[in-house]
């Protein structure tokens, strides 16, 4: 099914309005991951898809207007951060939940055996792990064959090993599926993301491919936010900003930054000598935080051997520096966290 | 330092233990089990007894009819809602003789219904016990709706459930804890009462089963203190039976 | 469907709404604001707000002196807790008259404190009401305890604050609104008595300080009742100047 | 100051004893960090050397032995997953708080300005974002000076941009500091410290350097939880492992693993076919995830490129492979999660 959003929603809370609006097309079969920081509105956003709040606008379905559709008639499987079992049945019972209200529903025994927590079937859900409620709660889902996945943070409340492997059943179970998926997450957003949405303050950023995100962000919000160094250009020898757009900052992703060892190039055209400042071993590689020379700034790279000294050369890939297109306000939000 | 403040604590709330345990001991203990059996045989007693628990099983049941749905009302908000949870709450803060007039008044004859008999009538009874029971069901069904995870009824709905099957098989299955304290705390208040129930009704005509008939009967805890100066063991004997059976309640809810 | 549901229930929940404040207003609208103040200079009237308010106000000191200690203990956890808070929760469920009889077997001539006068006077009246009221104070304190989160004392430790500091500087005043709210709910109960002061004093010898020595006066809900009879309007007007007291206090801690 | 802990504490809960013993040492400006899953406990740990719990054993500072004393005399500086600030005070008076209990406090104003927090002073804590609340937290413990400091997940609650920022001031922070760490996140653990010891099941499974514990894990449970792929002897080819020791499982981490498009070398010593089943962007490099075609066996593999075609050969670096000592109980909490 093709998942097309356009729609405002207001919610006030302490006598503070808060509006979320997005305007977005999930192709069939395509998973979008909503990535945003805590507040920007990204679970407001899926509750106003969900059917849960009153919204402006349209919503549809392979072109059939949901808007005002109540939340059991849209056809969405909704996974939650907190799990939302129901307490008072069984596992089993929880995932066949669904079935009389559907034509074709999938077998309870099924979906679990596929999860791989066949076993759980007639446990209590408050004797589960948390992996384990989470992977009932996918069942749940899944049992109802849902139009449209809509996935709440479901990995944020699981310890990483949990949360990896889980990462992992959620590409399988997401593979042909459409889904909204919101997490505040740049690893699982890359991960499960054939698209990427980025949002703050109740407004998307940016919407595109995880390389467009990633390689090309749109605002110093959407970098800062997907793990790029934002720099400004004054801080950057014109040799090497030379030939960019016009534009405040340059962002270049720590990928996409090269350490050697301090030479005599250094001063030579795209070339910038620095002093590291800290190594720090991530699973693929060492993260270099490094601070150039002239200016001061700090910017992060990964390497595959962390420095053999205190000094190195810092040159960038081609085409790896981008001058974001900053939107109407680019400097809400950027403050240091 | 930590033995003088646990010392210190340990006295004081021992001592709060005792005072609120020792009259309940001393009442039960005043007389004999034979004795309280025996004037549990008393024909008057029993009426007594059965109109005490049977009149606010009535009170409880009007609250519950319309305090679980203002319970429902109040979870989900509405404008003016603080409004009316205040107006639930006052009669927790009403003095129990003010609010037997305060029935009087206004469901008295001449009054909001002139043709139900309220003043020393069964109706007026269970009015004046259901002002000040229903606070107790109504906290009680709220607190038990609003421990249900709104995520968990979203994801019935999700799942297919409209609103009213949502309700029937997840909000009322997860609530019903909070709905059955709620009544039997509003039940216990019922059986409680003394000054409303002095007020407005005390002395009334029931259908009694055991005789088939109706008959006049005394609210228990009025009966126990005009029997104080007619026959002080009968008084106690009743005052005993009554707290049983209150506290056999209340055991089985905890 | 939405609509059914939601009519049926603002229907139900409403005519509750109406059953609970109905009463009050009847009672209010009853007489005249005239009359009420003129009835409020009446010297015996005055004595029975003084006493109604005074006598709630020596039961919660007790019940604060004893129960805040008790709710540190049973927050903090023992063996046999339980029980302990089972027996708090008890007089909740214990019918007014009969907690009246207990404490006057408990504590009355030649029973706890031999020496004390308790039935038909202050003592006695102070304990009565104590013993229906302290369970709000203890279970104010506790939620309010409860509601410290323990990382934050441990914090406080951590940070070189002893047991005491951390008691005085952190867990107190996170915790003073529940204690202001059980203390508040427990002076609020003890106005409202009537049952056990009935049974055990509701006509003392106190000290009132505007006449600068000791009077003799009636406890405000038994006044209104003894009124009755005697006159219906003023009975009412100290029914309607005991509620705004109680709703005044009550809507201060809301 | 040097920390040497031997302790044994045990927790009851709901008639369920659960019994937590340790025996390590924090060498004076280390940070060790306690890494272990949810229940593992962890926390209790740090409970139990913070003091709140009564214990057997000690818990020396520089030789003295605290086992006995009360928190306040343990010179410990705690911070929380939940923050707990004193939410009845501002952020000031929060620093300022154990400044009476100590002889030489650092100023609250300083301490702050230290952490990029210094215009939150009058601020109730209640309007402070997640990443604000932990700076004022560390700020708070930072003032008194502590001996050791103490971190509970202190990074946990925060959504991921806010935590790498707080994860590099925690390494200027603890930079020369004795501090006990307990996360379940390795990235963290790999980044903050000096010596890591992994926590299962209330007893530590292995204590060592970052290096030792990710690289030589002393137990499949330990490889796992580091994030390494956990094959079983027979699934790789006798060329592959006959120097290896002993042992029924063979650890080797994604990093170590080189894929290379399939060729005739398929088949050579120490080189295996294998399929491409999944393709996962990360921060510095592609996660691989490959079927081998002997065995079935799944293995991740980091590229610095995805893969060409939907085969590749395998390859292990020079020593990378590592057979684990598995301790007492190789199975307990093995399972998937």
């Amino acid at each position: 099914m093709t998942l097309d959003v356009d729609v405002t929603g207001t919610f006030t809370d302490a006598d503070e309005a808060f509006t979320v609006t997005a305007d977005l097309t999930v192709e069939r079969g395509e998973t979008l991951v909503v990535l945003g920081p805590s507040g920007s509105g990204k679970s407001l956003l899926l509750e106003l898809v969900a059917g849960f709040h009153d919204a402006d606008g349209h919503v549809r379905l392979d072109g059939v207007d949901l808007v005002d559709a109540p939340p059991e008639e849209r056809g969405t499987g909704m996974v939650f951060q907190n799990y939302a079992l129901f307490e008072h049945m069984t596992v089993a019972e929880n995932v066949a939940f669904g079935a009389r209200y559907h034509e074709n529903p999938r077998d309870a025994d099924d979906v679990l055996d596929a999860l791989g927590v066949a076993d759980l079937a007639e446990r209590s859900p408050d004797t589960l792990s948390g992996g384990e409620s989470q992977r009932v709660a996918l069942a749940r889902a899944l049992a109802v064959r849902p139009d449209v996945f809509l996935l709440d943070e479901p990995l944020s409340a699981l310890d990483a090993p949990t949360r990896d492997a889980l990462r992992r059943v959620l590409l399988d179970v997401l593979d042909g599926e459409t889904a909204v998926y919101v997490t505040h997450d740049r690893t699982t957003a890359r991960a499960l993301g054939d698209r990427v949405a980025v949002m703050h303050g109740g407004e998307l950023q940016q919407v595109g491919t995880p390389d467009e995100i990633f390689e090309r962000p749109g605002s110093a919000f959407v970098a800062r936010f997907t793990g790029a160094n934002v720099l400004t250009r004054d801080s950057l020898p014109d040799a090497v900003t030379a030939r960019l757009p016009a534009g405040e900052r340059v962002v270049v992703r720590p990928e996409h930054v090269t350490l050697d060892p301090a030479s005599a190039d250094a001063g030579e055209s795209g070339v910038l000598s620095a002093a590291v400042e800290r190594v720090v071993r991530e699973d693929a590689a060492y993260r270099v935080t490094v601070a150039l020379d002239d200016a001061g700034t700090r910017l992060d790279a990964f390497a595959a051997e962390p420095p053999g000294g205190e000094r190195v050369s810092v040159s960038f890939a081609a085409g790896a520096l981008h001058v974001p297109r900053d939107r109407a306000k680019p400097e809400e939000g950027e403050a240091e966290v | 330092n930590r033995g003088a403040f646990g010392v210190a604590a340990a006295l004081l709330g021992g001592a709060l233990v005792v005072a609120l345990a020792y009259p309940l001991a001393a009442l039960v203990t005043f007389t004999s089990p034979a004795a309280i059996l025996s004037n549990a045989t008393d024909p008057a007693v029993l009426r007594t007894l059965y109109l005490s628990v049977y009149a606010p099983l009535l009170a409880t049941l009007l609250a519950f009819v319309l305090g679980v749905p203002l319970a429902l009302l109040l979870r989900r908000g509405f404008r003016g809602q603080a409004v009316v949870a205040a107006l639930v709450d006052l009669p927790l803060v009403v003095p129990h003789s003010v609010a037997g007039l305060a029935v009087l008044l206004a469901f008295g004859s001449g009054h909001a219904f002139p043709t139900v008999p309220v003043l020393g009538a069964m109706p007026g009874l269970v009015l004046a016990l259901a002002f000040v029971s229903a606070p107790y069901m109504v906290n009680g069904a709220r607190e038990g709706f609003e421990a249900v995870d709104e995520n968990v009824e979203r994801a019935a709905r999700s799942l297919g459930a409209n609103r009213v099957e949502t309700f029937r098989r997840v909000t009322l299955p997860l609530a019903l804890r909070g709905l059955v304290s709620g009544a039997v705390l509003s039940w216990a208040r019922a059986v409680s009462e003394y000054g409303a129930v002095a007020v407005v009704a005390y002395n009334v005509s029931f259908f009694y089963p055991p005789a088939g008939e109706r008959v006049q009967g005394m609210f228990g805890s009025v009966f126990v203190v005009r029997q104080l100066d007619v026959n002080f063991e009968s008084a106690v004997s009743v005052a005993v039976l009554l707290l049983c059976v209150c506290v056999v309640v209340f055991l089985a809810v905890r």
